[in-house]
């Protein structure tokens, strides 16, 4: 689905490591493990856990899993009451939410799967904009400002009508983009703007209109590079950057790289044989599957860190 | 409906029609024979509106009484109140009182479905359930609990017998009813009205929907079961009263206006109204 | 006639004959508007869907990829729940029809509930979508699973099975009724006995037409939280599902072009399963309706 | 007829009838007691789901409308949730166009349909067609959201080329091809109940089918007529799938069918997918959105069904 | 349907049915009056179902002509064939050829409007528009594109007049025509029928749904009307049509059987089952 250069490299990296992952999870529960998970949130990560749920099938074909793309907050609504396993995320969890899944006794832990550029595209029928500041984005995304036509960011660009399509608030992908670009200051709403829990309507929206702009995550990008111009971003005077597997994994796709997260249910792990193994699972093999999707590994020993600290939650 | 046995004691009194001609020829008949049923007083209305006025007429035992009239004046009405069909309309009221061998039937205690099993019937247009033969007569005696299928296989072929038809429907007890005749519809409504072997049977002009043939065969049919069941038919054609029954009633407007040996009745009526009907001066 | 002669009378004629004939042609296309979308929907969810549509797409569940995706959990998903669907409605629809038509009599309280049925029937799918999620999914604690789907499913459909049952009823001759009663049966003996099974195709037929409302339904399994990615069979009322039009929305709303072609076939599936549902009703009618 | 009574004799089963009866009483009887009012029940299930829906709706309302007043709900005339704006004007406005548009697609052409279905189709020809035309009501809503946004769309942007991706025109056009049918069924029995008689009246002084048509039996036919169009916008007004997928997401308070627009139904969709924290405001606002919706189509509702009886004995 | 008058020619030849014996008595009406509408070898079918056989028939100007016989015989079809109103079932096929005025109706040049409005109806129940008794009368007029209010109130006041109701509803004209006794609604819609000021009107049964006291106000609006138009009547009432008609057809099993001058048809029938029929024999 998603051909990238980096395809190959990855895929032998995950060949190598989903034969040790059979290793590991025969040797670990002996018998066939099985029983329900329940996964929900960030549609984000939707891409990556359906790889993830669709090849552990072959791993552990009687566990039962079930995945939903609510956003990162519609999952931890859900999670914070204890009523899913897995809680998918594109952002840190909230205080609040914290809070509420402390008041219910739920114990969620995160741990992070791949890096994700958050991309600011606009349609590639767009023949103006290539590159945009910080600075720019607040004007285009900010409620407080004025900016209503392409013509008031730069006096070159059309006098055309600006067409915002985002996330919804309370998904991941919108608190980032508010926190690191519009400082928590509200963003445009209204007529122009579509807010959209379906990363897969913006894309839509997007691609079909030339004075749309919009931000999601780098695996929509990446699915639909034919129809989308990705926007290089740049802070103050520095070079502007797009973002790709290179510039997100070094760092130099900032501020908009950012870790993607699923929360576990601690209770579930340690309750659930299903929900362990499958946690092992993911970690051997969330690398593969992110590159797969079009998001970038994070790097090997992370992975194997986060493994031990997942082993350690069920002493 | 229930409470009709309490109102007919008060609304008895009302005597707002003439008396009909009615007694001379009645009482000459109850010396003759027995009566199974006796309505006295009878009223009977639709909501606000009256359709039947303080009838009193005796029914009697294995013979066939004729009721004739025009079109609207009573006669469904009437047959449908003596197994108290009638009061599946909701908004009837009755008062009076109807007599089955000395019961009352409007009493609480005398069972309406007991009653029906009686008094049975038999309608205008033939009305088989869409099931076999067998299952439309063995209906009743289902109904009533009678589960041996020897016991059930008797009783149908009995009643078939009884209703001239099992010669010809023996090999098709089977066959679905709806793909009978009028005419073997007819019979076998017939035979299943039998089969709960009641006492009296009330017939709502069961030929006005038969061809001649078909209605010959019912009229003789008739003509042998009065040897076991009283039986009570309404009829539009005169001429099918004067053959078949052996006392006729003449209803008008809600009234029964005479009742008499069906000879003297169409012979020699008593009342003005009769003769004009009967030589077709209206209807 | 008075005030137009002859002649005149004849020419008009002439224009008024035309005007008929034009106005019949232009009914007739207005007619074939809705056919020729009919048509053009058709031929396009084919074109798009027949490529995808093989053994393998209709025994395997979804996958991220679209050659390997399929309908299969998403199908039996839909079956399950119109399973359950079914049984509740009919029994309760059924049986509230038998009551309204046989059993109630004409007062202020029948009259409302005949009233709350046919506004029951008008409300959007999606508001009976907040119902279940506030009763079946919180309330009863069902959780997102097919009962809770299935229940309010179920809900969404009653009225309409309460109408049809409530025609097929009404149709059956009073002359049946008059002779099972004229048999001294009891009122319920006549209804268990003769009535219903005379009212079984109307109340059949009614049923399937429901149905094929209900399989197609999605925006109340959204509210009420059918699972997206789901890979295994439903085997509890307890259980995650997903369905047939859950599936296809999802598919729809992915921006590869493939997967256009997977909804499609989807979609082929879905309207052969409720072409079928309606080949059936029109059976049962046309083989039960001639006899009464 | 000397075959009839032939069988004498035999035991009398009335008598058996009657003592069974009388053992059976106990057990038929108690059935016969108990049957109505297990029906009862039944029935009343129907008035508990209205009582529950008004429950559902009502309870999570008014805890919305102790957060927002209900004056500014009705007048204001910005929908931003997220900035607490709550005029649900734009969403009613949504609904209302997208109404409108499906009203003016289906009631001339389910009019004209069921003119030719009722007058001027043969038998035979009404016998194949109407049925047909049916199916296009019971095609799944999906199917038409998924057939406007990658057929209607693109072929009006062939006529109106900066018509966006989502718009109200589209989304209203199929909703109004999919009502058509119920417009033309309903109108057509209604027409078809108008007695001959009044037909064969007219045409016995020479009047063409055409006027026949227009001057008995439209007039006849009036109120069934009348009610088929409202239930047809009642249905319109609930629709859901088409208009998430279709019309966008954006609420904006205009007329202007190329603009895209967000209904009640499709605010609802959005919200109740995850794009809400359980318990916040926006949360409750789609209870108290789901009311109007409710009530919108209960008046309709009701109004169809005075229509119909008021009007019914008229020939 | 508009085939018809193709089929005509071929189908011509067929003779099955005996020649009825009406050529006698037809031709000394013949030289008495013009005919208005002749009808020559007419055959219809109901599908493959023949309901008339070979009528030959001349209707004659300003006079009225009766057609009895028995139920189902063809009465109403035949009438209804003579303004071709048969044609709005559509499996009717004719063969033979109907001229009104020597003009061919079943030609496709000769509109079948224009013949309607010639050749005005009557049916057997009331069947008034939904609308006012004004509005029921001008329907025809309107119709025909007459819209000044002026000459609408004179035509609407003539045929009220005409159809001898005027009198009774003269200050009732935006009444409703459906909250009139079914006299008054008959006679609205004989007035309907004569605002178009047609030249032959037929009548199905008109009074077969009326009261006596209606029926017998019809039956002298008849004799009136007969001055200006010519009338054809069907009724299944021989007294009505000995009352009332010039000359009578008696129609059996689709065969047009007799036709003669009244008075002789019923005390001198030519046909067995001529008379057969009026003696009440069968029917
Ligand atoms: N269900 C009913 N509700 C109200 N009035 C009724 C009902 N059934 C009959 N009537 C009225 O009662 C009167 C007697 O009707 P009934 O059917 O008994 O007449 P009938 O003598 O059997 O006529 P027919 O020969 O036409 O069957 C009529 O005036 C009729 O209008
Ligand atoms: N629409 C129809 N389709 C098929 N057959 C018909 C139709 N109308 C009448 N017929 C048949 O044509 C024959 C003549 O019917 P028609 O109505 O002309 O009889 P009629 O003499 O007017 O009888 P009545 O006195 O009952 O009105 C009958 O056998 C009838 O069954
Ligand atoms: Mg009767
Ligand atoms: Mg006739
Ligand atoms: O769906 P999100 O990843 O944006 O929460």
């Amino acid at each position: 689905a998603c051909g990238g250069s980096g395809d190959d490299a990855s895929g032998d990296e995950g060949n190598s490591e989903s034969s040790g992952s059979e290793g590991s999870s025969t040797e670990e529960s002996g018998e066939e493990v099985a029983g329900p998970i329940a996964i929900d949130g960030s549609s984000t990560v939707y891409p990556i856990m359906e790889n993830l749920t669709f090849s552990y099938r072959e791993e552990a074909p009687e566990v039962e899993t079930s995945l939903n793309s609510s956003g990162s907050g519609g999952g931890f609504k859900k999670s914070t009451k204890g009523e899913i396993d897995l809680s998918n995320a594109s952002r840190e969890i909230k205080e609040e939410e914290k809070k509420q899944a402390e008041e219910n006794g739920v114990q969620l832990e995160p741990l992070e799967l791949a890096y994700d550029g958050l991309s600011v595209t606009v349609s590639a029928k767009n023949d103006f904009v290539e590159n945009l500041t910080i600075e720019q984005l607040r004007q285009i995304f900010l409620e407080s400002s004025d900016a209503e036509m392409w013509s008031d960011i730069n006096p070159d660009w059309p006098e055309e009508q600006i067409e915002i399509f985002a996330p919804g608030h309370d998904s991941g992908t919108f608190d980032y983009f508010n926190e690191v670009v519009l400082e928590e200051n509200p963003m445009k709403e209204g007529e122009n703007t579509t807010l959209s829990e379906d990363d897969n309507t913006l894309v839509r929206g997007i691609e079909n209109n030339p004075n749309a702009i919009g931000f999601f995550g780098y695996a929509y990008y990446a699915a639909n590079k034919d129809s989308l111009k990705v926007l290089g971003i740049s802070e103050g005077d520095a070079e502007p950057v797009k973002p790709t597997g290179e510039t997100i994994q070094d760092g130099s796709y900032t501020p908009l790289s950012r870790p993607l997260f699923t929360y576990v249910n601690v209770e579930a792990y340690k309750n659930k044989p299903q929900v362990r193994d499958f946690v092992e699972y993911t970690l051997n093999n969330a690398g593969k599957a992110a590159e797969e999707v079009g998001y970038v590994a994070l790097p090997e020993e992370k992975y194997q860190e986060q493994l031990d600290k997942a082993k350690s939650w069920a002493e | 409906m229930t409470k009709i046995s309490e109102e007919t004691q008060e609304t008895r009194t009302g005597g707002l029609t003439s008396k009909p001609v009615v007694d001379r020829k009645d009482k000459q008949q109850k010396r003759e024979s027995k009566n199974v049923m006796q309505v006295e007083d009878l009223n009977l209305w639709y909501g606000s509106n009256q359709a039947l006025y303080e009838i009193n007429m005796d029914v009697p035992e294995k013979r066939v009484t004729a009721i004739i009239g025009p079109s609207g004046c009573g006669k469904s009405t009437f047959i449908k109140t003596l197994n108290r069909m009638v009061e599946m309309v909701p908004i009837v009221k009755t008062s009076g009182s109807i007599k089955y061998r000395d019961q009352d039937i409007f009493n609480g205690n005398f069972k309406q479905e007991y009653l029906r099993t009686k008094v049975g019937m038999v309608f205008q247009s033939p009305n088989p359930f869409p099931k076999s033969v067998y299952d439309n007569v063995a209906y009743g005696p289902r109904v009533h609990g009678i589960k041996k299928k020897e016991v059930l296989d008797e009783i149908v072929e009995k009643s078939l017998k009884d209703a001239a038809i099992w010669d010809e429907l023996k090999d098709r007890l089977d066959a679905n009813a709806y793909g009978l005749s009028g005419g073997q519809q007819q019979r076998v409504c017939i035979a299943r009205a039998l089969a709960v072997e009641p006492d009296v049977i009330l017939m709502d002009e069961p030929t006005s929907s038969l061809d001649p043939i078909s209605t010959s065969k019912v009229e003789e049919l008739v003509q042998e079961l009065k040897k076991k069941y009283s039986i009570i038919i309404v009829t539009h054609n005169m001429q099918q009263a004067a053959r078949i029954s052996d006392k006729t009633a003449f209803f008008l407007n809600g009234e029964l206006v005479e009742f008499a040996e069906t000879d003297d009745l169409f012979q020699n009526p008593q009342d003005k109204r009769t003769e004009d009907y009967i030589t077709g001066r209206f209807g | 006639m008075l005030g137009q002669n002859e002649e005149g009378i004849k020419k008009r004629m002439e224009g008024r004959v035309l005007k008929n004939k034009i106005m019949a042609g232009l009914f007739f296309l207005a007619t074939s508007v809705g056919l020729i979308f009919l048509v053009l929907l058709f031929y396009r969810v084919l074109t798009q869907g027949i490529g995808y549509l093989n053994w393998n797409y209709l025994t395997s569940g979804p996958a991220p990829y679209p050659e390997e995706a399929g309908i299969w959990v998403g199908m039996i998903g839909s079956i399950m729940l119109m399973a359950i669907v079914a049984i509740f409605s009919v029994i309760i629809g059924v049986a509230s029809a038998i009551y309204l038509e046989e059993y109630a009599s004409q007062n202020k309280f029948t009259e409302f509930i005949r009233v709350n049925i046919s506004n029951l029937a008008g409300v959007p799918s999606i508001v009976f979508g907040l119902l279940g999620l506030t009763f079946f999914v919180y309330i009863f604690n069902f959780g997102y699973t097919l009962i809770a789907g299935g229940l309010t499913m179920a809900l969404l459909i009653l009225p309409v099975i309460v109408v049809a049952s409530q025609e097929a009823l009404r149709s059956v001759p009073i002359d049946l009724h008059q002779a099972s009663l004229g048999m001294g049966a009891t009122k319920w003996q006549t209804i268990a006995r003769v009535i219903l099974p005379a009212a079984l195709p109307g109340i059949l037929t009614g049923t399937i037409i429901a149905l094929s409302r209900a399989i197609g339904e999605t925006a109340p399994l959204i509210i009420v939280g059918a699972a997206t990615a789901i890979y295994t069979l439903p085997d509890s009322l307890l259980a995650k599902y997903t369905a047939m039009p859950i599936q296809i929305y999802n598919w729809t709303a992915r921006p590869q072009e493939e997967w256009q072609f997977v909804a499609g076939a989807g979609i082929i599936i879905l309207l052969a399963v409720l072409l079928l549902m309606n080949s059936i009703a029109v059976l049962i009618r046309n083989k039960f309706q001639q006899r009464l | 007829m000397d075959k009839g009574l032939q069988s004498e004799g035999n035991k009398l089963n009335v008598q058996d009838l009657i003592e069974r009866n009388k053992q059976k009483t106990t057990f038929g009887q108690r059935i016969e007691k108990v049957i109505p009012w297990f029906l009862l029940l039944c029935a009343i299930i129907s008035v508990l789901t209205t009582v529950g829906i008004l429950f559902t709706l009502l309870r999570e309302s008014i805890g919305f409308f102790s957060n927002v007043s209900i004056i500014d709900f009705y007048t204001g005339t910005s929908w931003s949730p997220w900035s607490g704006e709550y005029g649900v004007a734009p969403l009613i406005g949504g609904t209302l166009l997208i109404t409108l548009i499906a009203t003016v697609v289906a009631v001339p052409l389910g009019l004209m349909s069921a003119i030719f279905l009722s007058e001027y189709a043969n038998d035979k020809v009404r016998r194949v067609i109407k049925p047909i035309l049916e199916v296009l009501a019971g095609i799944p809503t999906v199917v038409y959201g998924y057939f406007a946004l990658t057929f209607v769309t693109p072929m009006f942007q062939s006529i109106i080329p900066d018509l966006g991706i989502f718009n109200a025109l589209s989304g209203g056009f199929v909703v109004g091809i999919m009502i058509i049918p119920m417009v033309a069924s309903l109108s057509e029995d209604a027409m078809n109940s108008v007695p001959n008689a009044l037909r064969e009246g007219a045409y016995g002084l020479g009047a063409t089918k055409l006027e026949v048509v227009y001057k008995v039996v439209l007039p006849a036919a009036l109120s069934g007529i009348v009610a088929s169009i409202v239930l047809a916008i009642s249905r319109a007004i609930g629709e859901t799938m088409i208009v998430t997928i279709a019309a966008g997401a954006t609420p904006n308070l205009t007329f202007d069918p190329t603009e895209s627009i967000q209904t009640m139904t499709a605010f609802i969709v959005q919200a109740a997918t995850g794009d809400t924290t359980f318990g916040s405001t926006i949360y409750y606002s789609l209870y108290a959105v789901g009311m109007t919706l409710f009530v919108f189509t209960l008046g309709m509702n009701l109004l169809a069904q005075y229509i119909s009886r008021k009007f019914r004995e008229e020939y």
